[in-house]
Formats: structure tokens, sequence, C-alpha cells
């Protein structure tokens, strides 16, 4: 037994997981609670108080809602097809946890699960993959509402998959590393987004992300004005509530991203190392406010106006700025 | 461990692979493929190709797969009818010759198997091969590279007006829209290499 | 602690995802399924390439996997905006019913 | 975004008489007669069923009339006279500033009218209404079909001689020869719901 | 693909069922189906008496109970040839007029949930509460008013009231803002509504639509100005119209009329006021008109004036009539045939969502699906009120 313990490989293994366990936690409790910021967030600006009734400030809310979930009943419509009925919902899930697993919350080993030398492909990767929650969910539920917003949602997050990829360019080129950490790094002394170009692949990426996330403006896949409720018409219960807590994973994680990316991670004055990370989750809140500020001002986009904005605008736009950003980081080794 | 992560891909890239062929719903053949481009790319990452593991997720499993898939929930495919004489004949003169290829090359192989080189020399160990990839790509690659450009070019020109073509009065917006975005799909290639 | 595969492995895996990829071509009449053989094809030649690059110690091989998924890209935005346009003329996607030039 | 002058004139009776007096002019052969009674608020005239459309098309094009909208139709039903039924319809001139009431007598066993939806498109769902209620034909509509009541209701709900009150509530299980929504209902299996108990 | 869009479906504003022909998300063909909510209130009509048929208004376009109220009324009376005094016509301006400012905030609300905009819908109900309150004190009933009665109203407006809506009133410009400032230069809210769902004066004319539909599409034809009705001559207000027929237009006029709406409820309160808080609020003519209760507990022939009515009714002369009001969605007119009995020969409601809806189709032929929810939503239906 303790040959086995003292093997390397073991260790690291068990290390790995045990921080894959707290990492997990950690940001599964910050996803109920954004849900719960969300509602009374949202109740402020629309002149009501939001959830106050369970626990002091409804402060328990979070769990009374997935207790409720879990209580729910589940409905199979006739003619769906079972397997991928089931598995769609633990897609939606699994590709923005997995996402956590790159992003470094702070400057100690101990904030991150590993520092991947891919570390932003990764994102890439998963983002592209959390597609798949999406169209086979709507698919499989035999309802022409669900494949209609399984349609829409398949070619709005390939065409925004693009402008994203393109934004996150420009930090690729400034930083030299794909490396999460190593862009982190980078911006000990200027944050990124604080160059213009920067600042424009902040822009097209904040927008992106919200289109990849099906948030408003850009939800049409689950508008629930023409599509009932698009992709999840037909899921009840848990099922409902993993697309539910996927959509608010993948906020968390993209906006995790976009800290890192643009906004310097845990980099900021004053504190020391230790508490580096509670830049980080300073951030990180800052984004949360902006997703939920946006989705309870703005109405929602028309598919075509969607694409449009998409393929006209968007991607001419992170293309241009990844040629500029290129000829100045040139022109800068040049001396 | 590398042993039994290269046994578990390579069952289930193989399982997966046979599953797409075998399957008579279309979706499940596409999400199978799916999992075996993502077994793929764990035996990419085996190979320490962490790039090309990465893209291999993100241009197949997020761009092209999710094109079948479209495709095939737009013409609102169900199971296939394979049935008749005609198709059971062929199906059989398949399943032979594919047996007859895998015994060829196993008779191939026979005799002169060997293990081949264990351990390469270490490829760019430090930052990964990304940038290594970059160098070779711009470098020496840089003129079939800029073909494929062109090449993805053409393709997404073709795809546009082969979508627009002749269909009395359908809209053709929306899978050349899609068409357009998978063969920009390859476009972040471009982008790992120059960093 | 990581070890590699040997090469013959790899491409004994190779072959017999190329096989499989073949007989799927041979043995299905949907277009759509023969589509994604031909992709099982191409990423099993992927798999030989990368070994092989592994192999040698040479980048080359991977290099040359990024031809092959551009070209696969480009084949699928063609071949996909094909089959939608034969599905509207035809209502069918099975290849022996689909005789474009008997008319 | 523009605010609407004060308008010509307010909607008078002078302005219906006007159209009253050029519809005379227009169709001299035609007798009409003016609906007169103890409280007739509203200036109406009779016409015929077979000009009506001619009728109609000249108040709408002409310019002294210029009935470019109609307002409503409706049938009514005077159960111990006969003609049983009427059909009203109100025009409005926005250019005049007038209101004019048509009514057509239509006799029960010959419950025919021709259709105005080629002068008025609007006259569409007003007459499936009215048909709908009073089981009145208006020939050359294009989807004369029941509009407010249920496709396989039988009978005219606002006839006179329709009782109201005091019945079963229509369901496919008390109404034999009811039609059920799709035919082949019954051969479904009830729909299966999986419970779990959690 | 046919896709069927109701009768359950969060945005068709009740059980309205549009079947649509889709080419994608194209529209080949829409064909609106109604009927679901039929009650056969013109069935029923024919055996109650007139008021009894009040408060079945109520249930029609159940956003505006006061203006159905309010037209019934003018129907019957102008069948009598009778007319209210002229406190009790200034208190039916107020009270229509705030009917009018919480329709059009209920229709802004909804609008905008239905575009995606989901904090105006609590703005829009704030208002609309308070109106609903006013409606509250004024006749006990937050929905089902049923205040208005032939020749005059049930009862005097309770003291305090007035101060009340003047609060209100002017209060409510400010919100009106609040509203603009959300949506009237949001660069999404002008691309989901600017050219969408457009219809032409022409059609808009020659499909009957009247009410903000047909103003949004540039034709000033309001029944307040044009044909008016309890005074309204004496009221200083602007008919708005849009000028290309869209759905932005006919947000902007609606808007618009909310604010001149507060505009003609300030001078109604003035006039209420002039007029004294307490005083004439219905006719002294009891063959049609129930005295006072004062009456009825001190004087024998009140008491017998009330018994006849209450128990048979008014009798009306032998005739008929039509009469429209400006009603928040367009011409609401009541028809009455009468034997000379106490109960309506006929009575035939000309409800305005009914024709609007008829333009449905016209506005998103060609369309996309996003459309069609914004065509409905713009045209501001009432189900109760189309099938009646």
């Amino acid at each position: 037994m303790a040959a086995f313990w003292h093997d390397p490989n073991v260790r690291m293994v068990f290390w790995a997981l045990v921080k894959i366990l707290v990492i997990l936690q950690a940001m599964l409790g910050v996803v109920s609670y954004m849900i719960y910021a969300e509602r009374k967030i949202a109740g402020h600006m629309q002149a009501r108080v939001g959830p106050n009734r369970v626990g002091p400030l409804g402060l328990f809310q979070p769990i009374a809602d997935v207790a409720k979930l879990f209580f729910k009943e589940e409905f199979i419509p006739d003619g769906a097809n079972k397997v991928i009925f089931h598995i769609a919902p633990m897609l939606a899930v699994i590709p923005a946890l997995i996402v956590f697993s790159v992003v470094p919350f702070g400057p100690q080993d101990a904030l991150r699960v590993t520092d991947l030398n891919v570390g932003l492909l990764l994102f890439l990767a998963m983002s592209s993959i959390g597609v798949y929650a999406i169209v086979l969910g709507g698919w499989s539920s035999n309802n022409k509402y669900a494949l209609l917003g399984g349609l829409r949602s398949s070619a709005q997050m390939i065409s925004y998959e693009l402008p994203m990829g393109l934004s996150c360019i420009p930090v690729i080129l400034l930083a030299g590393s794909l490396s999460l950490v190593e862009i982190v790094r980078m911006q000990e002394h200027w944050w990124f987004v604080a160059t213009p170009f920067g600042l424009l692949a902040f822009a097209i990426f904040m927008i992106t992300a919200l289109a990849e996330t099906n948030r408003a403006p850009f939800d049409l896949p689950e508008a629930e004005a023409e599509l009932v409720a698009g992709f999840h018409t037909e899921y009840s219960s848990m099922k409902f509530g993993l697309f539910f807590l996927g959509e608010f994973a993948n906020v968390i994680s993209i906006s995790c991203i976009a800290v890192t990316l643009f906004l310097g991670g845990w980099n900021g004055p004053w504190l020391p190392d230790a508490f580096k990370f509670v830049w980080f989750f300073l951030k990180l809140a800052a984004l949360l406010f902006f997703f939920i500020w946006v989705r309870w001002t703005y109405p929602r986009l028309r598919y075509d106006q969607l694409m449009n904005l998409g393929w006209k605008v968007l991607l001419p736009l992170a293309l241009a700025n990844v040629l500029v950003t290129a000829i100045v980081v040139w022109w800068r080794a040049q001396g | 461990m590398t042993l039994a992560l290269f046994a578990a891909f390579a069952a289930l890239l193989v399982g997966c692979s046979l599953m797409v062929i075998l399957h008579r719903n279309p979706v499940a053949s596409a999400l199978f493929l799916v999992l075996a481009f993502c077994s793929l790319a764990g035996l990419y990452l085996l190979l320490h190709a962490e790039f090309v593991a990465m893209v291999q997720v993100i241009v197949y499993a997020g761009a092209i797969m999710v094109l079948f898939l479209f495709v095939i929930m737009y013409l609102n495919l169900r199971h296939d009818v394979e049935q008749g004489i005609a198709v059971a004949v062929r199906r059989g003169a398949g399943w032979i010759l594919g047996i007859l290829l895998l015994a060829e090359t196993v008779a191939f192989f026979k005799g002169r198997w060997a293990e081949g080189p264990v351990s390469a020399p270490d490829l760019a160990p430090v930052a990964g091969n990304t940038q290594a990839i970059g160098q070779v790509l711009y470098t020496r690659y840089l003129f079939p590279f800029e073909i494929t450009s062109v090449l993805l070019l053409v393709a997404m020109v073709g795809a546009v007006v082969i979508a627009k073509g002749r269909g009395p009065g359908l809209h053709p917006a929306a899978p050349a829209a899609d068409a357009a975005a998978d063969a920009k799909a390859a476009a972040p290639d471009h982008a790992g290499g120059e960093a | 602690m990581m070890h590699d595969i040997p090469l013959a492995w790899m491409l004994a895996l190779s072959a017999t995802v190329f096989v499989i990829g073949v007989v799927g071509v041979l043995v299905r009449r949907n277009a759509l399924v023969i589509f994604m053989s031909i992709e099982l094809m191409l990423n099993a030649g992927n798999l030989a390439f990368v070994a092989f690059s592994r192999a040698l110690g040479s980048l080359d091989g991977q290099v040359f996997v990024f031809f092959v998924m551009t070209v696969a890209a480009a084949e699928v935005a063609v071949g996909l905006a094909i089959i939608v346009n034969v599905f509207r003329l035809k209502e069918t996607i099975y290849v022996d019913e689909i005789n474009l030039l008997k008319g | 975004m523009a605010v609407a002058d004060p308008p010509a004139a307010l909607v008078s009776t002078a302005a219906a008489e006007r159209a009253a007096r050029r519809l005379a002019e227009r169709f001299p052969d035609v007798t009409f007669r003016r609906q007169e009674g103890e409280a007739v608020r509203d200036l109406t005239i009779v016409v015929p069923a077979s000009r009506l459309v001619e009728i109609c098309t000249f108040l709408r094009d002409d310019p002294g009339t210029e009935f470019a909208m109609l307002a409503w139709v409706g049938g009514v039903d005077l159960l111990p006279r006969q003609p049983r039924f009427e059909v009203v319809y109100h025009l409005l001139s926005i250019t005049h500033a007038a209101r004019l009431a048509l009514k057509v007598l239509v006799h029960e066993e010959d419950a025919r009218v021709p259709t105005v939806t080629g002068v008025w498109p609007t006259a569409n769902w007003h007459e499936r209404e009215t048909y709908d209620f009073y089981g009145i034909t208006f020939d050359g509509h294009p989807d004369l079909t029941r509009i407010l009541l249920p496709e396989d209701w039988v009978g005219w709900p606002l006839r006179k001689d329709s009782p109201l009150g005091y019945q079963e509530v229509a369901f496919t299980h008390n109404t034999p020869g009811r039609r059920l929504p799709t035919p082949d209902l019954t051969a479904l299996k009830p729909k299966k719901v999986r419970y779990r108990a959690h | 693909m046919t896709l069927n869009m109701g009768p359950q479906h969060p945005s068709t504003h009740g059980v309205l069922r549009v079947v649509l022909e889709l080419d994608g998300e194209t529209i080949v063909r829409a064909k609106p189906i109604i009927g679901y909510l039929h009650t056969g209130m013109e069935k029923q009509a024919e055996y109650k008496t007139y008021t009894q048929s009040i408060p079945q208004t109520d249930r029609m376009d159940y956003l505006s109970p006061m203006s159905n109220n309010l037209a019934l009324c003018l129907a019957a009376e102008k069948l009598l040839g009778i007319e209210a005094p002229a406190r009790a016509q200034a208190i039916r301006v107020l009270l229509t007029e705030l009917t009018r400012i919480s329709a059009h905030c209920v229709w802004l609300g909804t609008h905008a949930l239905d575009i995606g905009a989901m904090t105006v819908f609590f703005y829009c109900f704030r208002e609309r509460e308070k109106v609903l309150s006013i409606y509250d004190q004024v006749c006990g009933a937050r929905m089902t008013a049923s205040y208005f009665r032939v020749g005059g109203l049930s009862s005097d407006i309770p003291a305090g009231l007035l101060d009340r809506c003047q609060t209100f009133v002017d209060e409510m410009p400010a919100h009106a803002d609040e509203y603009e400032r959300l949506l009237s230069k949001n660069p999404i809210w002008l691309a989901r509504t600017q050219g969408v769902a457009p219809l032409s004066a022409k059609d808009a004319v020659a499909l009957g639509a009247t009410g903000p539909v047909l103003r949004g599409s540039g034709v000033g034809w309001d029944l307040r100005k044009n044909a008016p009705y309890c005074n309204y001559q004496e009221y200083e207000f602007d008919v708005p119209t849009g000028a290309n027929g869209d759905a932005y237009d006919r947000y902007m006029v609606r808007v618009r009329e909310i604010r001149q709406s507060t505009r003609i409820a300030h001078q109604a309160i003035a006039k209420i006021r002039a007029m004294g808080e307490r005083g004439e609020y219905r006719l002294r003519d009891y063959k049609y008109v129930v005295p006072p209760k004062e009456d009825v507990k001190t004087s024998m022939e009140a008491l017998i004036h009330h018994f006849k009515i209450v128990a048979h009714g008014f009798f009306p002369p032998v005739g008929e009539a039509y009469h429209a009001i400006e009603a928040p969605k367009g011409e609401l007119g009541f028809y009455f045939v009468s034997d000379g009995t106490p109960r309506p020969w006929r009575m035939k409601v000309r409800s305005p969502s009914f024709v609007n809806l008829q333009t449905l189709p016209t506005m998103i032929e060609g369309r996309l699906v996003a459309d069609v929810i914004t065509a409905i939503g713009s045209l501001d239906i009432v189900l109760g009120e189309i099938d009646r």
C-alpha cells in the first residue's frame, strides 16, 4: 500500500482528482449563486424585489430551485429518440465544466487543475462541442419547435465560433503562447484590453460570448416568444435543470476565459500573491453582471439579423483586427 | 498507463467506426463519428501532438460534424430503408471485399511485424509543439499552405453557388452560410501557426 | 512515466479504421453515411501521418494532417451542398436511386 | 410621425344623405327603399341582392361617396316576418366622413347573397361570421367555412328558432357522429409517460 | 413544413391559432384560426335586458372594460334618444382615457416581452396596477368594472378619486419617457420593428383596420375627433399617425396616444372639478334610469320606477341603432335592433380586434417566423373580443 502511494503517477492522479473536485464544487457553487444573483439583479432592475422567501434575503433559493427540479415529473415525449434525449442535457454541462480545468484562478499551482500548453485551443474545442447539446436536444424531442431551435443554434454557433476564435488571436499574438497561465503572466503590467486592438478583440469576444451561450439578445434557439422554449420545449425535471445549469456554467466559463485573455486574470494591485485570486473573482463578477445587465435590457434579434451581424460585421472586423495586430507585433519585433 | 489509454482509445475508435457504418439512423452514425473523432484526438494526445488533437476536435467535431447534423436534420431523415435483393447483394459483396482487404493487410504484415521505433527523439518538449508546427508550416510548407487557403476559398464560393443553385424558390441562405462557416472553420489553423 | 506506443500498433489501428471506411462506402446506400465513411478513411490516414511523425521525430507528418483536414473541410462544404441540392431535386439521398446523368 | 390635420368634417347624416342621393342618381332603375321606423337612428337603405356588388363597387369608387371602408357586416333574423333575414352592411367613408348602412333582405328558402369580398377584402371574415351564425350563404366567397364555431357544429345558433341554454356541452364522447380531430386518434395508444419515483 | 402556432403558444396572446406554411423559416402562407374563446355573447344578449349585458362586455376586451361598457351604453342611449348629463360624460371620458393608458401599457409590455425585452413588461404593469386600483376605488372591481349605465354611471365617483387620478396622470408622462428610453432608440428594437409587418394605408382601409393599426399606416381617423361622443369635441388633443405602417409606427402611435390620453384626462379632471366633486351622475329620466338610492328610500314614485326598471328593464322604441367609439384597439361598436321589448332583438358587436386580425396574413406572408410574433404583438389583439 505504501509503495503504491509513493508511486508518483498515483500521487499525481490523486492530487489532480482532488483539485478537480474542489474547483468543480466551487464553480458549481458559483453557478447556482449566479442564478440567484441573476434573479435578484433582474428583480431590482424591474422594480421588484426578486427571490426573498427562502432563507435570509432568499439566499437559499438555489437549493430550493434544485430541490423543486428534482421532484418534478420527468416526461419523455412519444416518438422521441430516448438515448439521445437523455444524453443531450449532460452534453450541455460537461464541456462547460471541462473548460474550468485550464482556467488559472490565481498564480499558485493549487488554484488551477492544469496548465495546458494548448489551453486556449481546449476552450475553443469545448465551446464548439457545446452546440451538440442543443442540436441533439432539439432533434431528439420530436417536436417542430424544438427542431427549429436546434437548427437555429447549429447555424448560430458555427457562425459565431469564427469571430470568437479570431478575436482570441490578437491575444495569442501579443502573448506568444496558447497557455492561459502564460497569457496571464504576460499581462502583469499591461492588460490586453488596454490596447486598441485588444479592446476591439474584447468587444467582439463578449458579443460572440453572448451568442455562444445563447443569452439575450442572441437567445434565438430558445426564443420563448416564437419557438415556445426552443430546444428544451420537451424537457422537464432535472434534465431541464441540466440545460439551465449548462447555460450558466457556460456563461461563467466563458467569462473566466475573457478575464484571463483580456482583463489580466488574477493580476491587480495591492493584494499579496496569496490573495490575487480575489482580483480574478472580482473581474469575473463584473463580467457576469454585464451578462445579466444585457439580458434584461435588450430585446431579441431576429435570426437573419443575427447571421448578418456575425458574417458581415463581426467576422470582417475580427479579421482586420488580426491583421493590424500582426503588423504591429511584427513591427515591434523589428525594433 | 499509456498502454491502457491506448487500448481504450483504440477500442473506442474501432467500435465507433463500426457503428458509423452499421447504424441505420444517420444521426446516430454522425454521433458515433463524433465520438470516433474524439478518441482520435485522444490518440493524438498520446502521440504528443496536442495541437493536432485540439484542431481535430475544433474542426472535425466542432464544425464538420455539426454541418453533417445540420444537413441530416434539415433534410429530416429517418431510419434508412435497406431492403431488396440488389441491396442485399451489394452488402454481401461489400463485406466480403472488406474482409478480403483486411486479410490482405494481415497477410502483408505477417512476417514483417516489427514494433518500430519505440521512443522517438523529443520534439520541442517545452512549449508544446504548436510553435514548432508553426515554424515548419510557414517556412518549408508556405507554398502548399497558401494553396490550401485558395482551396478553401474555392470551396466556400463553390458551396455558396451550389446551395443558391437552381432550387426552385427554396431559400438558399441557411445551408450556404453553414457551408461557408465550415470552410472557414479551418481558419484557426492560420492563427495557431502564427504563434 | 509516459511510454510511447510502438509505431506498428498505430499503423495496424489506422489500417483497421481505413478498412471500416472502405466497407462503409461499399455497403451503405445513404450518401451522407458514405460521406462519413470517407471521412473515416481520411482520418485513418491522418492517424498514420501523426504516428509516423512521432516515430521519425519530424513534424512534417503533422503538417500534412492540416492539409488533409483542410481538404476534408472543403470537400464536406461542397459535398453537403451538392447533397442538399440533389435532395431537393430528387427527394432521395440513396446513391442507387440518384442517376443524375440519366436525368 | 405626423399629427393628423383637424378632420375636414365630422361624421354627419348630411353626408350620408348626399351619398344616398348620388346612389339614386346613378341607379335610376333601382328602387331604394329607406328603412323607416320609430327609432331608426342611422340612414339605412334597402338594396336588392342582385345589384349588391354593383352598388357597393360604385359606392366605394365614386369620388362623391368613396366608402373605402366596410365597417362590418351582420345578419338579423326577424323570424315571423318574411323575408326572414336581413344582412346589414355598415359602410364608412373616411374622405367624406359619412356612415351609411345597406340592407339586403334574404328569404329563408333561398338564403343567398352575393359576396362583397371582391369590393372590400375585410368582408371575408364578417361574411363567414354571418354564415356561421345564420346559415346565409355568400355566393362567390373564397372560403365560406365556420369561423367562430367548430367546423362540425350543426345548426345556426343566432337564428331565433335555435334555443339558448340547457344544452349539454358537446364533447366527442356524448355527441354521436361528431368527427374526431384526426381520424386515427382512436388507434393511438395512450401517451407513454414514464413516471419515476425519486 | 406546416407549423401550427397556437392555440397554446406564449405569444399568440390567448387562444389564437395561426397555421403557418413554412419554407425554412420563411412564411409561405398564414391562416389565423379563431373561435376557441367563443362564448356566444350576441346570443346571450338577446335573453338579457340592455343593462344585464353590461357585465358581459367586461369580458370582451378584458383589458379595457370601461370602453366596452361605454360603447354599449352609448349605443343603447342612441337607440333611446337620450343623453347622459355632462358631468357623467366627463367622468366617462376620464375613466375611458385611463383605460386606454392601461390597455396600451399591457400591450406595450407584452409586445416588448414577445420581442425579448422583458424589463419593459414589469414597468408597464406597474402603471397598469395603478389604473386597476383606481377602478377598484370607483366600482369595487379591478378588471370587470361594469361601472357605466345607460344614461350615466352606476354611482357617483368616491371622494378623493380625482386627486388620485391627478397624481397618476401627472406621473404618467415620465413613465412613458421611461419606456421610450428603453425602446425607441434601441438598435435591436428598431431592427426588429422597423420595416417589419408593414401595412399600407390602402390595405389598412380595404381590410377595415381601425384604431392604432389604421393610424400607424398614416390614416388620421379617430372617432373621438371625427365622430365625437361624450363631448370629445371640447377636449384638446392630437391624433398621432405613422408614415410607413410598420410595427415601429404602430408602437410610436400607441406610445404617443398614452401621452395624449394623459392630456385628455387632465382636462377631464379639471372639467369634473369645475362641475363639483359630487353632482349629477345619471339622468333623472326614470323611464330609463334607476333613481338614486336615497330617492328610492324616501319616495314612493321612485320606488315604483326602481322596481319597474329592475324587474323589467326599460322599453326602447322599435328601431335600430349603431354606435361606435374609439376603444384602445380601434372602432368598437354595438348595433341594436329593438322590437320594443326590454330585451334587444339583436345585438351585434363590431369588435376592433376581430377586424384588425384579418390584416395578419397581409403583414407576414413572405417574411420570417419571428416576424409573426412582432406582427401579432403590434396588432394588439385580445381574443376575448375577437371570439366574443
